[in-house]
């Protein structure tokens, strides 16, 4: 218990006097911890946002002309029973027509010339988000389109898959630059407990020579990276949190239909939690290594 | 106390017993301050063996050393008092990393620091302090923790003759309390005027036990 | 003369005695330059990109169905005198309708079926890259709708300007990450130099009371920040180097289609230059900052 | 050499002519290395002047004291080496920064060591050395650079007498080649044999000079 009381006023005392070298390590603890935050965010909303991308594939069934009522019943089944589907609409070839002039004037009064609507019916399909890139979909796919009263079935994940790859590519960058900013702000944590150390050679030098503690000697030090690393976190999260509130909303006005707000929210508290203890604990790992000379 | 070492130069067999004042004397280099370090196990021989307490020196480990060290005092020659810190607190930095109660430690170190003669400069840091001013915080911080053995490497060169004798009445009064007391010095008239044991060192040899 | 040999030798001599502070600051400094380097380059790769894109730019004048010649000429003109366009191309009512039967393979037959091509003739038309954005656009958009032969004139430039706020956005985080790392690399190189100057502070202290010239006591400090900065950019530098010969040929095949070889290419040479005097700039500044002390 | 200072405690008006060789001593505390100090402009009086080879110390530009201070060999109480370079490094160490070139450096090295009975150390840190061994290094730098003016504080007080009586013929040899010499010292018995112009300080007040 003494010990830890000493520790704390030595670490306190310590910092206090290199203030300029403390305030630069939790700055760059900080500056590390930031980002990975930034990129835990951003992380996770970009995952949200492609399960409801993905979620919304387009994955169509296009009926046959004359498709019979049993027909789209067993059509139906299939879909039912695949367990890949959670929801499915039936779309009537009116509606589709509809649709299409919508989308193309310039043609809907061509179209519509038509003796009979050119548009097929058909069934647009939710598939399950997290089953949305699954390969049995492509199997499914295969299997509708040999059923009766089938024309063609529209599955097109190439632009998802892409998406993906490029959220992947982007965690692997995002992780490469978090390691690096880690072990920066670790070493510059050890940095500063380490001109600590030396401008307290003589104190530690004396202490071992009248027999203190080896916990007495050291604690101090690891205390004052910890502490540095636990305020460059707090510090770190205070930031995310205001560039979190300020930011949401014009992201999600700006991004207005891909974006919904739904899909930019908060870390969890866990992660937000692991974040500040990650601070301290790159702090305590900085203050080891320093502190690992004084003997 | 047995010591019994081979060290800086040469080879030396050497027995103090417990409660014993000796001087440490021989021209500069001798090896004075080696024996005092090899003595605090600042240092290990590299043969030879040191028995203090019934203990030998160099087959203690790391905890048994702080152990100890806590029941030396010493006088070190280039003082060696901690920069940053006040009189006061280099003085009661040993009973602090021990532990004593804020009281005791107080109580102590004015003590101390009358019998060195400083007790206004308190609050002085070492580099406001003159040459002899410091030398004595040494000394005080040394004797603050009743220890059973005091080594003091030249704890009278930057003191004047008479300063210099009242430290040495100092020692012989802790000494006269049982507590074993082996000084270096190259102060001639001073061991004279103390009139105590004299061991005189040359080039790492005893060359006298007196 | 004799100053420079005497700081080179001091600063080398404090480098290799501190060789794990100094690593630590070369890594953090390349770290952040490195981040720098990264940045530029993937902005100057996607303002390329930008150009390309914002010049396809969809700006179509749709032909009236009875345009004369005439009225094309004029149309011509119009386009050609606003000194907005860098090509155009007509596109005939029956290259419109096989581009339609193309993507839509479905209604081709049925529009095939018409009587007469439903599509108008058009003039496929590419902006000027750098003008692509300007406000005069829109203006050429309505002074040529209000002309005769032109039934409409479709000018989106919505998808443009959202990649421009995303890419604008992304430069701002982009500076800011680069300016805390800048930071971070600056006081991380004052720390390690700081740390030279306290392992030296009795040196130092002697080299006052002997009259040595302030030259003398602080250029070692300077340099030794200097060459810190400087290894830490030519670190960067390489590593930047290697991911741009790894990263180029998977991202070009990965985004095949959007992004062209071209559009990928590495730093000018002044802008790497730059990098690495950057990093020299930041080291000297750190240990500025560090030899201030040492007076 | 005119020095009139106002200093640590009481006012004091002293004046000590160029090559002259003067004691100064006095009890612990007495001033003797502030007034040292304030010769070498290490401190400056808060009232008062000094004023050495007519030009005053206070007045002193940065550059002026740059300059000034190559021309004081300074021996500090506390020795002041660099612990991190050997004896030849640390003795050099004035001629390398005034850009001496390497020849002259070695063989003014070599000589001094040699008149403080060092030459084998060369090589040796400071840390591997007795503590007189590191005075005599500290005599050893403050010579090197041919002074003017030679400020000594307590250069003999990790030496045994026969060694400092030697340091002090050195001090004497150079005080005839006409350097002005002050020496700060305790050691009564020195003086005495040594038989210069004394000065004696009590709580910063002049209270004798023989
Ligand atoms: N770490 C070391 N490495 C090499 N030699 C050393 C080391 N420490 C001390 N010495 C040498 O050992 C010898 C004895 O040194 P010591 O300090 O014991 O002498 P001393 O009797 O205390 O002298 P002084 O009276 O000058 O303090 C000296 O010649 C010294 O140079
Ligand atoms: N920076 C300072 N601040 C306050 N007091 C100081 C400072 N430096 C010295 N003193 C005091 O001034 C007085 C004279 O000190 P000085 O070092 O000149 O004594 P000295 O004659 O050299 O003594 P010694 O023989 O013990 O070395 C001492 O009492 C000392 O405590
Ligand atoms: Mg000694
Ligand atoms: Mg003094």
């Amino acid at each position: 218990m003494n010990a830890v009381v000493y520790a704390i006023s030595e670490a306190w005392r310590s910092m206090w006097r290199r203030r300029g070298a403390s305030l630069m390590a939790v700055l760059t603890a900080s500056a590390s911890l930031f980002v990975l935050g930034l990129l835990l965010l951003a992380g996770t909303s970009a995952s949200r946002l492609l399960e409801r991308w993905s979620a919304a594939a387009e994955f169509s069934v296009f009926l046959a002309d004359g498709a019979t009522p049993t027909e789209r019943a067993a059509i139906e089944r299939t879909l039912g029973s695949s367990g890949l589907v959670a929801g499915q609409a039936f779309v009537p070839a009116e509606e589709a027509l509809r649709r299409f002039s919508r989308q193309f004037p310039d043609l809907a009064a061509a179209v519509a010339s038509l003796p009979a609507n050119p548009l097929p019916a058909s069934y647009d399909v939710q598939l399950r988000p997290e089953l949305a890139r699954d390969p049995s979909v492509g199997r499914l796919a295969a299997q509708l389109r040999q059923q009766a009263g089938v024309s063609d079935v529209r599955y097109d994940r190439r632009w998802i898959e892409r998406l993906l790859r490029l959220v992947g590519a982007a965690r692997t960058a995002g992780l490469a630059l978090v390691a690096v900013l880690t072990l920066a702000a670790c070493l510059t944590i050890a940095g500063v407990v380490r001109l600590a150390l030396h401008a307290r050679r003589a104190e530690i030098e004396i202490m071992q020579l009248v027999g203190a503690p080896l916990a007495y000697i050291r604690g101090p030090f690891v205390l004052e990276g910890t502490l540095l690393g636990l305020t460059g976190a707090v510090v770190a999260f205070g930031v995310l949190v205001g560039v979190y509130l300020l930011g949401r909303d014009p992201i999600v006005a700006w991004a207005a239909g891909l974006v919904a707000a739904g899909d930019v929210r908060f870390l969890p508290l866990g992660v937000a939690l692991s974040l500040v203890g990650g601070g301290a604990a790159i702090g305590c790992v900085g203050g080891l290594l320093a502190a690992r000379t004084a003997r | 106390m047995y010591t019994r070492g081979v060290y800086a130069l040469r080879d030396l067999t050497l027995t103090i017993g417990k409660g014993d004042f000796v001087f440490l004397t021989g021209p500069s280099g001798a090896g004075k301050s080696t024996l005092l370090r090899l003595l605090l196990r600042q240092d290990v021989p590299s043969a030879g063996h040191l028995i203090v307490g019934g203990r030998s020196l160099s087959k203690m480990s790391a905890s048994q050393v702080q152990t100890y060290r806590r029941s030396v005092g010493f006088v070190f020659q280039d003082f060696k008092l901690i920069p940053t810190r006040t009189v006061y607190e280099n003085i009661t930095f040993v009973p602090r990393v021990l532990g004593q109660p804020v009281a005791v430690q107080r109580r102590k170190a004015f003590q101390v620091l009358k019998w060195v003669g400083l007790q206004h400069r308190l609050n002085a840091f070492p580099e406001e302090l003159s040459g002899g001013e410091q030398q004595r915080v040494a000394v005080a911080r040394a004797l603050i923790n009743d220890p059973a053995l005091v080594l003091a490497d030249e704890p009278t060169g930057n003191l004047d003759p008479d300063l210099a004798l009242e430290i040495m009445n100092l020692f012989r009064d802790i000494n006269a309390r049982g507590t074993t007391v082996l000084v270096a010095t190259h102060d001639r008239e001073l061991i004279r005027r103390v009139g105590k044991q004299t061991v005189t060192l040359e080039h790492g040899l005893l060359v006298e036990d007196a």
